[in-house]
């Protein structure tokens, strides 16, 4: 911490300041895990925390140590990037994994297997003429 | 010992390593290939057995020390070279040959990688026997285990299955005693060498001594599951009479190693010269042990199969052991160790023996029976038992017979074998240390556990022998390929030759017994190695 | 130029990556970079990652900026719901059919990751045949508009991207 | 005076974000079904990568960072193959 | 922090001793991971716990090695992490194959009182 | 040739034909006998050579060093008591081997009769002329392992099997009681030789071990020569081929009790409790030998009773602290191994000739073979003491004895005169039923074989013997005297009575007391007549004291009574009680160890307490606490709340500075995730049964095992709370971190210990990660998993029925949408995961990383791929070859570490070098590097190893689910 006393104070106070308001984030995400009621809607909840809780986590961290370094450190982007692209391959498998078994258990708060194929064209088209 | 003969020291490791890595890269059929290379490490190996023991022999009492890595010790990793690792390096190397050559008629293709597990086993058992370090004693007990778990499995099974189960379970927990015993002791005296760490007891403090008697007591509890001493034994008997052949008569080495390892420790941590701590958990040691020998009798008396009264007889053997090292006394380890050599000997020619012998009572062997392919693809060479038991060599049925009375006689401690003059020297050496003319107390029931141990294992042996050699029904003659005899009668001959050349032997043991009683040679011996860099030159970074 | 740099741009990304990693611009760096860059790609092409080329880099950096903001705001408002009293008042969740034109599995990839990064919504389905793809929605005013939302505002841009 | 802030700001950070791995964890213990158990740990690694974060910025040391960034991009492998089990009943098949 | 992680420690073994006293063989293998754990956290604090100093030198600079964590303790968990790691696949797979053949999970291979 | 050599000779040379009868064709009747014949011949002829030697008293040693330090010589000694044994031993044995010849029959296997034969004979020779205490109790077991091979000759039948054993468990069982004295003694006297410990007998007598040690050396003596009560095994012993009994069941082996009891006479003789014992023990075996023999049907049977009579007489005779008796004793087994032999080979005789044995079926025989029923009568008589036969002799000495006998009791001394007496009748009695009842009476019918006279030289050994009993008997003072004079020089040296060997010694009470045994021997036969000839089995009043039914019920029920239940109860096959036991002991082991030591030291240390850490913390616990609640019935809850644990631990390992820990932490708990998954696909579901109530008994063992739960965790924790805050001593440690850099040349000092200062543990622990791969993967070749999990799982087989009923979906349409997206995503992260591991790799000499790490990041990367695109589709493009990395990674490591040896220095010594190149800079070339490079590759092929191995496993049960899937199809 030591080092810290010799950095500039806005570069303290920004990243302070990031940090705490994407812990706040990622904590509202988690308190969303335990809050919301049906596992389609709590998994929306820590996304917070995979978004925003560690983008700015990162700047935080990218600001703190470049001023502490005196170059710049942006390897943090890498985080951004391999969280950007693995966050999808679980909660896609996650949540389809969740929908079969709802429908498996025959819950009728899921949509069924899906509809037949002209209605869907139907409903579409009137889409797209919107 | 210098030059290229100091590295003599680290063979019995590298070479099994080298050999079994070797073997992984060629392919899984080529079978002879593989089990002439096992073959070769290991009758290598007893070469180089035979040249440390002559080494550490030669040089009185120094010992050799090997550096890993040029580190000077208390630092680096050590390997140390005397009497009784040189001894215990020989007694493996032919322990192994035999199961080896046992192993060759038809085991080895039970299964794939038996000869890379089983030079593996090697590797672990003689770093175990050549490691000053102690946390290197836990690695190399790791692979020892590992490749013991690979061995109780081989050839696959329910029985194997279950034992493995077992064995393993307990073993994990026995290895994490270990960890936390290691710890511990790392933790009050800040070394993990073997000799500092004996140089360093003496000194710590009044208020780190619990601790460190705590780390002590795990670890030998540790040691002790290995060793087999009640009541932390029962897995014992199951696993080694649900392994094959050849790996039950390595495994009969593998208890000595607790018993190797608590011993060197034992006298050289807590000897007489420790100080405040020598002596700690002697008696413990000679009561347990003499649980043991109690339980093992039982055992033997109890067990219907050859194979269980086997592993109950490896009970009674560690239980003996373990009871008169209890009882520090020069004399009576030089007696031990006769009585480890010749006992362990003679468990493994029984394990090997069983199976032949039990061959003609279960027609069809019954290795693959369980494994019947009703799963997966048939990629094991079916064990055809017409082609794979080959020849029946003539008067089977007698050599059989004979080798199973040299067995007896040599559990039991009958004459003429080295089992009687191994008890007689463990009692002689033990009435001696109760002083002239008197019999304590421990002596008598130490005595009495001896003489009932070997009671029992005549009353055993003899139900096991007349059911299997003098069935009435007409069991057909086992049919016995020469190389599974062979090793069978290697290691009798060999009792034969401790009994005939026991003055020799007794001579080179009681040289290690007081080398083991006086471990400031050792300590000093380890400490003042001297590194390669400060003789040769270049090197270093 | 093809056989030795199969997917080019793949490999300038990981030659940027390994500095980043190693916070390095040193000659040695760039080159063992370059290499790992060119070996891990060759070995790539051997688990055929579906072809496709990604061109219009504006279009690209359009599309980012639409993204981020969009993360930023449903950000807020999702910790605004998670925040009230009783979470469930005023507010449906459920679940969307959308039709998609694209069968390109790059901007479907593309797109998942959009969703999934869009807090509020999250990919649940997609059936190929049909090409319909089902999304969850924690506030579901107007399915409608999310249709458009992901069919406008994200799928045109990233065929633009990849087709 | 920032650099009093700052310290107060991270402790109080690594505090919520150890407040989130708690919410995590009772999701995990309460589920109720297996694929709430799975996103919640899902996020309590994002959390700990978090808390790893902040323990750099604390400590001003680069060391931790690696750690950070191997659960970004692994952390996932535990929670497909948990998901992978529960839709596939195997994880390769 | 001591205290915390001893406590820590503590209930690692207590949950792991529980469940490798139970007589399913999942159980069993649950209970040593967690025990290695323990064991691994263990090992760890006999170097003493200490806040930022891992054992990382700086290239060049003169060193002071009590600015620096015990760095033994940690190569000696390197180890033991390790070790485990393969004993528990070991054990997997004997488990699976022991309900394979025996029918039950059962740690003794057959069902009490049968 | 040198007396040393001869003696030597004598006690080989048995052993050396022995090992030659072994391996003669099975045939050669005629070889085997000769060459066992000429052995024995030349033994005897040997032992008359030493005669001289001996014959005043002179001892003829010799000595070898065999175990110097435990004072255990091999030791020879020749004296005038050890002559006579050995003359009988060679002299009986060239007799026994003649008969023996005639006896067996040519299907039986000769080769091994011979051989144990022999064997026995130099074993029995061992006895007699060891000079060294343990050396006896050496040649004593050969002894008893001899005769047990002996009786058990004919295997085939049960009564030799059951003889067989009885004889060698009650004989073993005294050697090793007799080796436990002996050994005590030894340990008294300071040594085992023979001439020492009879120089000791002042101390001995006066020791207070002296009665343990008696006690111990009797039990040796009487087994071997069957005395009351363990003279049961000697009648079952008759199994055996007859020339076995002749030889070693009557003359030789059975007396090595009393050779013992003689040897050591002038030592532990003269005392009560020798009287006691010894006297005691005769007295009951003379009177019940005796009277049961009377009551054998068996004619080998009644020869055993018989003898076991006489063995009892003789026992007596020594037991009656008299020197006098004692010299008794020795005559009487010289005179009883010539009568005993020569009877056992006439009962031979009619058993061969006849085909029977049994005296109730015997009868007239006299006409059919005359000369050997006279022998036999001759043989006979002297057995029952008739006077001008040798057996009278020592029977008047006996008598004489029991008259004069000084007993510490008064009325002992009145009763035994009396008691001889009844002896001499009942020996009377059986003499006259076998002679009687073979050879006398009507004709005998329906016996198997028409008997007739035996080869001539069948009979020759009888009739030697039977001269032998008159001659003595007539002659003895000239016959037998200076030979039994030796022999009492040598038992008794200086006290040596003078006795006198005449055949008349006048009227006198003893020959009264024998004309009363002699009428009344025949008065009781004639009484018993009837009761006889009715045949019953079993001897009237004695009828329980059957040893035989003892012995094995008390076999029984040691082995199954009393081993089984013990072995249950103090032993276990269950796994539960196993490791509550080693928790336990461990348990109580550390606080034995820690006893009253204080485990507090000084003020403790702290590190002040963080808040996060703490709650972080709080969670790891309840993760703990939660796994351990779940592991029953929800194994993936269990599994995911044990990551969350490791997830805690990797953060503390952070949190103290070990960044290494928590990377190797990370990687090792997402592995371990995917191994457990991949595994309880084949782990049926626990359905939670509804119990309807908890036995009490889990109950019990529940709280039992929660109990030691908590004491084993408060153990540990206070221990490493103990250790924790306790200042860190001076550890080697200081010299790891000095030195990491300027002479490992890498600035992570945990990875420059993994690799260079304790590069041996990570090459050890790298190889069992190897071992483990392939045992896994062996245990994978053969695995058959449980039948529930056969099949392909439920979801697969929903959404494969799915896809088959929609018309518009193919099989597979399913997973082919559920990985669409994600496959694609993960294949991209393929490269750039490889970049990971290798960047993990090359940092870790100087910063978090190393190869384990890097190994682990690449095999995951390749499961990942797996994972998204299956193995079938993996495997048809990218192939790894995981035991091929697993060898490449231990031979890389292992040439690394032997590398050093070309430069002189020792395995594993490292050496680093910069290579400076234009442009690019200095390259670090660390050999380290290079062993790390083998750690990696062996973790990259074990743990893809480990886990392909086990997703192999689905391919296969698709292989064969789909074929064999009708149940029906079973029967
Ligand atoms: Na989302
Ligand atoms: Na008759």
């Amino acid at each position: 911490m030591s080092a810290a006393a010799n950095l500039p104070a806005w570069v303290l106070f920004l990243t302070a300041l990031l940090v705490l308001v994407s812990a706040s984030l990622t904590l509202i995400g988690t308190i969303g895990l335990l809050r919301l009621k049906t596992f389609y809607e709590r998994t929306h909840a820590p996304t917070l925390g995979t978004t925003l809780g560690i983008g700015l986590m990162l700047f935080a961290s990218m600001i703190y140590f470049s001023a502490l370094q005196s170059r710049p450190v942006l390897h943090e982007l890498l985080i951004a990037v391999f969280m950007t692209v693995t966050t999808p391959i679980t909660l896609v498998l996650l949540v389809r994994a969740a929908l079969y078994r709802d429908r498996y258990a025959g819950s009728d708060k899921v949509p069924p297997t899906s509809p037949p194929k002209s209605t869907l064209l139907k409903k579409q088209a009137k889409i797209d003429s919107d | 010992m210098s030059g290229w003969l100091h590295h003599l020291i680290i063979v019995p490791v590298l070479l099994p390593l080298t050999v079994g890595a070797g073997m992984l890269l060629l392919e899984e059929p080529r079978r002879r290939l593989k089990a002439s290379l096992s073959l070769f490490s290991t009758l290598v190996l007893i070469s180089v057995a035979i040249a440390l023991l002559q080494l550490a022999q030669g040089n009185g009492a120094e010992i050799g020390v090997y550096l890993l890595g040029d580190w000077p010790a208390p630092f680096g990793i050590v390997l140390v070279l005397d009497r009784l690792s040189a001894l215990m390096l020989l007694l493996s190397s032919v322990l192994a040959l035999a199961s080896l050559l046992f192993s060759l008629a038809r085991w080895h293709r039970a299964g794939p990688h038996f000869h890379p597990l089983f030079q593996f086993l090697l590797v672990g058992i003689n770093g175990a026997f050549l490691t000053g370090d102690l946390f290197n004693l836990f690695v190399f007990f790791e692979v020892m285990l590992a490749a013991s778990y690979g061995l109780v499995l081989h050839g696959s099974g329910t029985a194997r299955v279950k034992a493995g189960l077992h064995y393993i379970a307990v073993n994990l927990a026995a290895s994490l005693l270990f960890l936390i015993g290691v710890a511990l002791i790392y933790g009050v005296t800040g070394t993990l060498n073997m000799a500092d760490l004996a140089n360093r007891l003496p000194a710590v403090a009044t208020e780190d001594r619990a601790l460190l008697q705590a780390g002590a007591a795990i670890l030998g509890i540790a040691f002790l599951v290995k060793a087999g001493m009640w009541p932390l034994c029962f897995w014992l008997p199951t696993t080694y009479a649900a392994a094959s052949a050849p790996a039950a008569a390595m495994f009969s080495i593998m208890s000595k190693v607790g018993i190797y390892v608590i011993l060197r420790l034992w006298l050289l941590l807590f000897g007489a010269d420790a100080g405040s701590v020598a002596g700690f958990g002697g008696s413990w040691l000679f009561y347990g042990g003499l649980l043991t020998v109690g339980f093992g009798t039982i055992g033997a008396l109890a067990s219907q199969d050859m194979s269980r009264l086997a592993g109950y007889n490896v009970l009674v053997s560690s239980g003996t052991l373990l009871a008169v090292l209890g009882v520090t006394d020069m004399a009576i380890t030089a007696g031990a160790l006769f009585y480890l050599l010749s006992s362990t000997l003679a468990i493994s020619a029984f394990f090997l023996l069983i199976e032949l012998a039990e061959r003609g009572r279960r027609a069809g062997a019954d290795i693959l029976a369980v494994t019947l392919e009703a799963f997966g693809e048939t990629e094991e060479e079916p064990l055809h038992e017409e082609e794979e038991a080959g020849i029946a060599i003539p008067a089977t049925m007698a050599i059989l017979g004979l080798s199973f009375v040299f067995c007896a006689l040599l559990l039991a401690g009958l004459p003429p074998l080295s089992g009687f003059i191994g008890k007689f020297i463990l009692l002689a050496a033990v009435l001696d240390s109760s002083g002239t003319a008197t019999v304590s107390l421990d002596a008598w029931l130490l005595l009495a556990a001896v003489i009932l141990s070997g009671l029992a294992a005549v009353i055993a042996m003899t139900r096991a022998g007349i059911r299997t050699f003098w069935a009435p029904l007409g069991r057909s003659v086992p049919r016995v390929r020469l190389i599974e005899i062979t090793p069978i009668g290697l290691l009798l001959l060999l009792c034969v030759l401790l009994t005939v050349q026991a003055g020799p032997v007794m001579y080179y043991l009681q040289g290690t017994a007081e080398a083991l009683h006086a471990p400031q040679r050792y300590i000093e011996g380890v400490l003042s190695a001297p590194r390669a860099g400060q003789t040769a030159q270049g090197g270093g970074a | 130029m093809k056989r030795w740099l199969p997917f080019p741009r793949l490999a300038a990304l990981i030659l940027i990556a390994w500095l980043l990693l190693n916070q390095s611009l040193a000659p040695s760096h760039i080159l063992l970079g370059a290499l790992l860059a060119l070996l891990s790609t060759q070995l790539l092409v051997r688990l055929q990652p579906p072809r496709g080329h990604a061109s219009r880099f504006w279009t690209a950096l359009v599309l980012l900026g639409r993204v981020l903001l969009d993360i930023i705001r449903s950000n807020i408002a999702v910790a605004g719901i998670i925040l009230r009293r009783r979470p469930e008042r005023n507010r449906t969740a459920g679940f969307v059919h959308i039709g998609l034109t694209s069968r390109h599995p790059y901007v479907l990839a593309a797109l998942a990751c959009i969703i999934t990064a869009t807090p509020g919504t999250i990919w649940v389905d997609y059936e190929s045949a049909s090409g319909v793809l089902i999304i969850h929605v924690l506030d579901l005013v107007d399915e409608e508009a999310w249709i458009q939302t992901i069919t406008q505002r994200y799928e045109s841009l990233l065929r633009e991207i990849f087709e | 005076m920032m650099l009093g802030f700052f310290t107060a700001a991270l402790t109080t950070a690594q505090v919520l974000l150890a407040l989130a791995m708690a919410c995590s964890s009772v999701r995990l213990f309460i589920g109720p079904r297996a694929q709430d158990r799975v996103v919640a740990l899902d996020a309590f690694y994002v959390n700990a990568m978090l808390l790893l974060l902040t323990f750099g910025i604390r400590t001003g040391s680069n060391l931790y960072f690696e750690v950070a960034l191997v659960i970004a991009l692994l952390g996932f492998v535990g929670t497909v193959a948990l998901a992978k089990f529960l839709m596939r009943g195997e994880v390769i098949e | 922090m001591e205290l915390i992680v001893a406590l820590g420690i503590g209930v690692l073994v207590a949950s792991g001793v529980w469940l490798i006293l139970r007589p399913r063989t999942y159980q069993v293998i649950i209970g040593l991971s967690l025990l290695s754990y323990a064991v691994n956290l263990l090992i760890f604090g006999m170097g003493r716990l200490r806040v930022n100093a891992a054992p990382v030198l700086e290239a060049g600079a003169a060193v002071d090695a009590s600015q620096y964590t015990d760095p033994l303790p940690q190569a000696l968990v390197l180890t033991a992490i390790v070790i485990s790691f393969a004993t528990t696949a070991l054990f997997l797979v004997v488990l699976l194959a022991s309900r394979g053949l025996t029918g039950t999970d059962h740690v003794d291979g057959r069902e009490p009182g049968t | 040739m040198s007396d040393s050599m001869l003696l030597i000779l004598l006690v080989a040379l048995p052993f050396v034909g022995s090992l030659i009868a072994a391996l003669l064709p099975t045939n050669a009747r005629n070889a085997e006998a000769w060459l066992a014949g000429l052995i024995a011949l030349a033994g005897l002829l040997i032992t008359a050579s030493f005669f001289p030697a001996v014959a005043e008293g002179g001892v003829l040693r010799f000595r070898a060093e065999w175990l110097p330090t435990f004072g255990l010589d091999f030791s020879l000694r020749l004296d005038g008591f050890a002559w006579l044994f050995s003359a009988l031993v060679t002299g009986i044995g060239v007799l026994v081997v003649l008969y023996a010849r005639y006896y067996m029959s040519p299907q039986d296997p000769v080769p091994r009769f011979f051989s144990f034969l022999l064997a026995f004979m130099g074993s029995m020779l061992g006895i007699v002329l060891s000079g060294n205490l343990i050396q006896l109790v050496f040649f004593w077991e050969l002894t008893s392992l001899f005769s047990f091979l002996l009786i058990g000759y004919w295997h085939h039948r049960a009564d030799a099997r059951d003889g067989a054993r009885m004889a060698l468990t009650i004989t073993a069982t005294g050697g090793l009681a007799l080796l436990a004295g002996v050994l005590v003694l030894g340990h008294i006297v300071g040594s085992y030789e023979l001439d020492q410990v009879l120089a000791s007998a002042d101390l001995i007598r006066a020791h207070p071990l002296y009665l343990p040690i008696l006690v111990l050396i009797l039990l040796g003596a009487f087994t071997k020569s069957a005395q009351f009560p363990f003279h049961f095994w000697l009648p079952h012993a008759m199994a055996a081929p007859t020339p076995v009994s002749a030889y070693l069941h009557s003359a030789t082996m059975v007396k090595a009790g009393v050779f013992l009891l003689a040897r050591l006479w002038p030592v532990l003789a003269g005392s009560d409790a020798w009287f006691w014992l010894v006297g005691g023990a005769g007295l009951s075996t003379l009177l019940i030998g005796s009277y049961v023999a009377i009551f054998q049907h068996d004619l080998k049977g009644l020869l055993a009773y018989s003898t076991i009579s006489h063995l009892g007489l003789i026992t007596l005779l020594l037991g009656l602290n008299s020197p006098l008796a004692a010299v008794a004793a020795i005559f009487h087994i010289l005179n009883h191994a010539t009568f005993k032999a020569s009877l056992f080979m006439a009962a031979g005789i009619i058993d061969h000739e006849s085909g029977t044995r049994d005296i109730r079926r015997l009868s007239g025989l006299y006409r059919l073979m005359p000369i050997t029923a006279t022998l036999a009568m001759v043989a006979a008589a002297a057995m029952a003491g008739v006077p001008l036969l040798n057996g009278f002799l020592s029977k008047e000495m006996f008598f004489t004895e029991a008259l004069t006998a000084t007993a510490p009791l008064q009325s002992l001394e009145a009763i035994l005169p009396y008691a001889a007496t009844l002896y001499g009748m009942f020996s009377v009695a059986y003499s006259l039923r076998f002679i009687h009842g073979a050879f006398f009476g009507p004709p005998p019918v329906g016996l198997p074989r028409t008997p007739h006279e035996p080869p001539h030289w069948m009979r020759f050994p009888v009739e030697l013997l039977v001269l032998a009993c008159l001659v003595v008997g007539i002659l003895p003072a000239i016959t037998v005297g200076p030979f039994l004079d030796a022999a009492a020089l040598g038992v008794l040296g200086a006290a040596k009575p003078a006795y006198n060997l005449a055949v008349w010694h006048g009227f006198n009470l003893p020959l009264l007391m024998s004309v009363i045994a002699l009428i009344g021997g025949v008065l009781l036969y004639l009484i018993l007549q009837n009761y006889l000839l009715s045949g019953v089995e079993g001897t009237p009043f004695v009828r329980r004291l059957a040893g035989k039914r003892l012995f094995e019920r008390s076999l029984v029920v040691l082995s199954w009574r009393i081993a089984r239940p013990l072995e249950t109860l103090l032993g276990t096959r269950r796994l539960q009680p196993q490791l509550r036991l080693v928790v336990v002991v461990a348990l109580l082991a550390g606080l034995a160890a820690v006893g009253g030591w204080q485990l507090a030291a000084g003020p403790p240390q702290f590190s002040g307490l963080d808040p996060a850490l703490t709650l972080v913390w709080a969670v790891g616990i309840a993760c703990a606490i939660g796994a351990a609640y779940q592991a029953k019935y929800h194994r993936l809850a269990a599994l995911i709340l044990m990551g969350g644990a490791g997830l805690v631990t990797c953060i503390t390992f952070i949190w103290f500075s070990a960044p290494d820990l928590a990377l190797t932490q990370l990687l090792v708990e997402i592995v371990t995730t995917v191994l457990i998954l991949l595994g309880l696909r084949w782990l049926p579901k626990r359905i939670p049964e509804d119990e309807p109530m908890v036995q009490p008994v889990t109950l019990a063992r529940r709280i039992g095992d929660f109990a030691i739960a908590m004491f084993a965790g408060g153990g540990v924790a206070l221990l490493a709370y103990a250790v924790m805050t306790r200042p860190l001593p001076d550890t080697i440690s200081r010299y790891f971190t000095e030195r990491a850099y300027s002479e490992g040349g890498g600035t992570n000092v945990v990875n420059v210990i993994l690799v260079d200062f304790r590069g041996f543990d990570t090459l050890g622990e790298i190889t069992v990660l190897g071992v483990v791969a392939l045992t896994v993967y062996a245990l994978l070749r053969r695995f058959r998993p449980a039948p529930e999990s056969i099949a392909i799982p439920e979801q697969q087989r929903v959404q494969n029925a799915y896809d088959d009923a929609r018309p518009d979906r193919r099989l597979g349409d399913t997973v082919a949408e559920y990985l669409l997206v994600p496959a694609v995503l993960m294949r991209l992260l393929f490269p750039m995961m490889l970049v990971m591991a290798l960047y993990l790799f090359l940092r870790g000499h100087n910063l978090p990383g190393g190869g384990f790490v890097a190994g682990l990041t690449m095999a995951v990367t390749f499961i990942v791929q797996y994972m998204a695109n299956g193995t079938r589709w993996v495997e048809s493009r990218l192939r790894l070859h995981p035991v091929r990395w697993i060898g490449l990674g231990l031979v890389f490591a292992l040439l690394t570490g032997i590398g050093a040896w070309l430069l002189a220095h020792p395995f594993l010594t490292s050496h680093t070098r910069y290579l400076e190149l234009p442009w690019l800079g200095s390259i670090p070339l660390a050999s380290a590097l290079f062993f790390d490079l083998g750690v990696f590759s062996l973790v990259v092929g074990a743990t893809a190893l480990i886990l392909i191995a086990l997703a192999h496993q689905s391919l296969r049960s698709v292989l064969v689910a789909r074929p064999v899937s009708p149940p029906s199809k079973e029967d």
